[in-house]
């Protein structure tokens, strides 16, 4: 039965929060409209009226204070989840988020943690142009001392949320609002996603399509396709980039001999272009041909609706891609 | 020790924007708005009325998916942008946040121009790559609207900052422009504002922030989420500005004020804040349900309708002949229904636009590229396209 | 309309601290400074040498390059850490920026983790990982130094916001901690300070914004960086936060008022913002020549020294003989001179510390990495070290 | 004679500044301490007398006002250069930074260029610590519509920074606080060194060393020390990251089949990882191994100085590197 259940990513995303906040009381929710307004995306629908508005709490649009005043609660020994209505926001909380919560326990020579999940929507939106589209992974994966999760579905959601939340240390936890209706299997069992494990989304033989979050649908899409033509792709779905579980990946391209890497955020200096480095030193005489990736084009993100799905990865580059990259099967 | 406790109350609790607003009533009336010919009066309606109609459309063609993304509209606050960018000449730049449509066509941009830049097509104001929340309008001094809470106000000061260093250093002292700055009351939040407002203080700087103060960012009543909400000029005053509270429901008012205010910065190149009080009638954007308020409080506002005033004021005193009322209205709703069919017909940008407008300059000689592999098709990107140079703003 | 403007006459233009600070006689005088018990001025007196001979001595090691980086030292300004944490609980957690020996040693930091620490050691209290600018140590509540200007103040909201959940969430309403945040009068500059304020009035948050005014951010004279630098707590009405000023070369005065002030806080969960007046008698950090300041200026607030007034204080009224005063502070001088040698000898941190305390919590079965490829010797990099997890503090 | 001058990285970039200065009237210097005070680091030093208090302009600590207050004074028309004292302290700026500055072209269909400089110190000091030693390009050059220049010595300091305030376009300018007090050949005579055209710093042939800025300058170091060890290599100072001269890396492993690129920043996610997939990218079939990378450690800046000089890369380890990547020879 519970087999059966299918519930939306933000309802996974909802239940992730309310079972760690019924669990430990150190947990509270903060945010830009989080509470009365039920969400922006009515992530946090309900939960007011279950916490009440001394763990639901609204804040100004502030994102640099609050964002520090969840780190300061977090060295305090609370578990703080922000809420940011979109990553794009949290440029102006970079230097909280960078500087302080990664960097606190070395800082203070273990003295201190800071438990913050930071979460929110990542990546284009519809049509939302140039400043409200922003693939965070892109600039922030660079800092150690974060961890990044980019759930693709709604059981990845809400098993990677309970983990963040769960741990002792900062998350930077990227959903995506072009995936917030979508549905998914989510058990009612309670159930946890380790960090640092990808996850093989579909086997195949001939090429190894790499990426995180929504594009990993996709790569799905695009293995369907490239199936009719004779073409058979092993999706991995790397599920956090920090960590990034570069052994999974490395052990399907050895069978496979080609890779793609599937990545929404700009190219230069990205995940993307980690993963394909990584993957060329550890595959070096397995590749028949070098690392192709798809990313968002490199430019600011267009607002047109034409040229924004031209901007934004799609199936129909990832099928050009790993016909490229595997021409000579 | 000496101790200094707040001079004013604390904020009502209460979360219903009637209460906040309600010292309005201790607002001085204006004097000089019965010396405004009725010529501007007539002008402002007719700017009004086109920014309603406008935004009727928009609403519209969001709902037939023409436009997409966010869409915030300004119905409820017209008499802000008109009366303001009346009050200042056409070559003092202005800037803004996102719910922008108002103020580029207050300050001129053909709406045929607007609309189309929603629509995503070649005819918009920015070739459709802006977006809604993006309007910018080189040739009315119009420098955008801006879609991160905040962050025009630094620029504001920046333009500012150049209106001065233009007279005092490239051409010595004969423009006296003054900048305008609008912003969201959400936005007296934000950092940037706070360091915008010091340095506007510090360096003298020619700007005027106009918070349009319409009680709400998004679902948070102005009291939730900003603190000294029924007294915002005690903000600037810790910045040494002048601080002035505008009914912005009434464009006579708003006009005479802020001309006052203006002239006022002109000539001593001292900052502004103002604190205009407006409502929007609509919801944040196009999804909000607007519960987080009563339909009681939506009705009193209504009743306020600065376009219903001005209009009651010129065919009430005889101005203006309710026929020519009437003329005016079809005349612009056929305005705004051209400029839709207009952008209609706009083609989609071709998609060679997804690379122009990255640099100015191209890069040379340079052979080499930092461009992403763009696999499966994607334009060929390195290309950028030259555009005239910024000097002939100098 | 209405209009507000500077009730105060505006910053004066001269860049002299002497004439901003000027207005601090018309503090008015701080009753209570009488009854404080002898012991606890000694104890205060000893705290203060001690931070001042920590300082002098800093300053030698690190013309001896025994201390590398920047290194700011707290000379002149030794009342105010002193008399602020005084006048709270040590349970009451405090935060500060990158000045921070005098609050470490205040808070009751040995001294010799604390010179280890800028020794670069691993006996230092962060093992020598944070340095001069960061100091940190949980027993005594001390939240960190910060090198980031202004970026303490949304933590110091943060460690309020917890004292006031863990009461209402978690233990029901026995604690009653308040926090202290320390800001230098740059840090009033910052966007982040702007919304910490807006935060903590808004949230009724039980912390006390302490700005050591000491008239100079590095080489900006506050008049010049800080709009309505006169009249600081204006910029705290703003918020509705009741604002105090205090004269922070007193450590009698400051202890009273900021006792008062911390009381009233604990007790109305409401935060406060106090422009403590003060100097510092050194450079911005070791290498400033201070030419933006005048001899004068120096000689007038060198002769206000917080801890010759207390000694004459002392001493004068009998309280203490001049031979205990003089044992005190060989006794001192001993004690920093052996946080010197035991610092010397303690040693480096082991190459092993570069990959420890990144992380809490180890990635467990995780076998893959995101680690870099760190060729050439560079100590093997994915561990981490478990430390005692936070649920002590709750 | 000229050939003889000598001076020190920050006279070069005060001449660049100085000479574009009294070129060009629009062109102003603003930032914290950078008048009165002659610059914390004395690199403005006597600018406040030739140019006056209206064109060299003194800022309070608001990294995020004053940034954006150049864009703005930009968009009308003038084209400022803007100090960080460090770049570290740009995060409370990176909103005006990275979504005003690249993207106002571009959101207004090119109608309003930004041409603002940001310059300033990046990458550590000397201990200053994790909170003051950021190397912003593993952030910031993910960014499109940015330009990002790296001097590497005085000479390329003066031309690329004269450059980078004469071009139209916003641009990073790094510099280093490690050497500003190196002293390097800089002619009287007016030059310019175009963005996007890397330099032959050292030729050789058998191992590809790829850089930017300071660590040019540990390159040749092992260079010198390889050379003696029989191994000869061609260092290349890339100079700017955005445009990224690929052209000539490429043509020089093509020639020694090896590589080893030199970031000072973190790995992940970095300039050094966009090289090294682009490298594997263009000589998939020229490679004799993988791309070896050196970066600073994958952890927060540390205070103490041995951490400190293990973490920063260095002679030994780009020694190390080299010799790993060309084990075959
Ligand atoms: C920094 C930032 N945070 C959050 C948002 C999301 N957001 C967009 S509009 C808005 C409300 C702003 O309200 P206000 O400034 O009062 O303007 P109004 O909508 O009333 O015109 C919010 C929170 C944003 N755009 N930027
Ligand atoms: C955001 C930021 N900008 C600049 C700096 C460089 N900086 C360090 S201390 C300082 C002056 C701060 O003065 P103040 O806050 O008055 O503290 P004081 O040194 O007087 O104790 C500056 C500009 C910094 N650390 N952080
Ligand atoms: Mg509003
Ligand atoms: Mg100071």
């Amino acid at each position: 039965m519970s087999a059966l259940r299918e519930i939306e990513f933000r309802d996974a995303l909802r239940e992730a929060m309310s079972e760690e906040m019924r669990r430990d009381k150190r947990v509270m929710l903060m945010g830009e409209e989080v509470a009365q307004y039920n969400g922006a995306y009515k992530v946090s629908k309900g939960m007011l009226d279950e916490f009440g508005p001394r763990r639901i709490i609204d804040t100004p649009i502030s994102e640099s204070g609050f964002a520090g005043m969840a780190i300061g609660a977090a060295m305090m020994g609370l578990k703080p989840i922000v809420e940011f209505m979109s990553w794009s926001f949290s440029l102006v909380a970079a230097d909280p988020i960078l500087n302080n919560a990664p960097k606190m326990l070395y800082m203070s020579g273990g003295q201190f943690g800071c438990p913050v999940v930071f979460r929110g929507n990542d990546g284009a939106g519809g049509q939302l142009g140039s400043t409200h589209s922003w693939c965070v992974e892109g600039l922030y994966s660079n800092v150690p001392g974060i961890k990044i999760a980019i759930p693709s579905n709604p059981y990845e959601a809400k098993g990677l949320l309970k983990s963040a939340i769960r741990g002792d240390d900062p998350v930077f936890f990227l959903e995506s609002e072009r995936m917030l209706g979508s549905k998914g299997h989510v058990p009612e069992e309670e159930y946890l996603i380790p960090f640092g494990q990808a996850r093989i989304a579909r086997e195949g033989t001939d090429c190894t399509l790499a990426s995180w979050g929504r594009p990993v649908n996709f790569c799905l899409e695009a293995a369907e396709e490239l199936a009719k033509q004779g073409i058979s792709c092993e999706v991995i779905d790397l599920r956090t980039v920090r960590p990034l579980d570069i052994g999974t990946v490395v052990r399907s391209v050895k069978k496979t001999s080609t890779c793609v890497v599937v990545d929404q955020s700009w190219s230069f200096g990205s995940p993307g272009s980690e993963l394909a480095a990584q993957v060329h030193r550890h595959c070096f005489d397995d590749l028949d041909n070098y690392v192709h990736r798809v990313h968002s084009a490199d430019v600011p993100t267009p607002y047109a609706t034409n040229l924004e799905q031209e901007y934004l990865p799609n199936p129909r580059r990832i099928v050009e891609a790993v016909r490229a990259a595997t021409y000579n099967l | 020790m000496t101790s200094l406790s707040n001079p004013a109350p604390a904020a009502p609790d209460s979360q219903v924007h009637q209460k906040v607003y309600g010292d309005l009533d201790h607002l001085a009336p204006v004097p000089g708005t019965a010396e405004i010919p009725v010529a501007l009066k007539k002008q402002w309606l007719r700017d009004m009325f086109l920014i309603r109609e406008f935004e009727v459309r928009c609403m519209q063609a969001y709902q037939e998916k023409k436009i997409g993304g966010f869409c915030h509209v300004y119905i409820g606050q017209e008499a802000v942008a008109v009366g303001c960018t009346a009050a200042v000449q056409h070559r003092d730049p202005i800037v803004t946040a996102y719910r922008d449509h108002g103020h580029a066509l207050a300050r001129g941009m053909d709406p045929k121009y607007c609309m189309a830049e929603m629509f995503g097509r070649i005819g918009g104001c920015a070739k459709g790559k802006g977006g809604s929340m993006h309007m910018f309008d080189r040739a009315n001094n119009m420098f955008g609207g801006h879609g991160i809470v905040g962050a025009q106000t630094p620029l504001g000061a920046g333009l500012a900052f150049a209106c001065k260093y233009m007279d005092e250093v490239i051409d010595g002292g004969k423009n006296s422009r003054v900048a305008l700055c609008f912003l969201g009351d959400g936005a007296l939040n934000q950092g940037a504002f706070h360091e915008a407002q010091n340095l506007a203080g510090l360096l003298d700087l020619p700007v005027i922030y106009v918070c349009e103060n319409n009680g709400y960012s998004m679902g948070t009543a102005i009291s939730r989420g900003t603190t000294m909400s029924h007294s915002l000029v005690t903000k600037a005053l810790g910045y040494g500005i002048d601080g002035y509270v505008i009914d912005g429901m009434d464009v006579l008012e708003v006009y005479v004020a802020m001309k006052r205010i203006a002239d006022k910065c002109r000539e001593t190149s001292r900052p502004a804040f103002v604190d205009i009080r407006t409502y929007r009638f609509k919801g944040h954007s196009m999804s909000d349900p607007r519960k987080y308020r009563t339909k009681d409080e939506e009705d009193v506002f209504e009743a306020d309708d600065p376009i219903g005033k001005l209009e009651r004021h010129l065919v009430g005193s005889g101005a203006m002949a309710a026929e020519e009322f009437k003329d005016m209205q079809k005349a612009i709703r056929e305005q705004v229904r051209e400029a839709v069919a207009w952008s209609d017909a706009s083609p989609v940008p071709p998609l060679s636009e997804l690379a122009h407008d990255v640099f100015i300059e191209p890069w040379g000689e340079y052979t080499g590229s930092s461009q992403p592999e763009i696999t499966g098709g994607a334009p060929n990107l390195p290309s950028c396209r030259t555009i005239d140079t910024q000097e002939e703003l100098l």
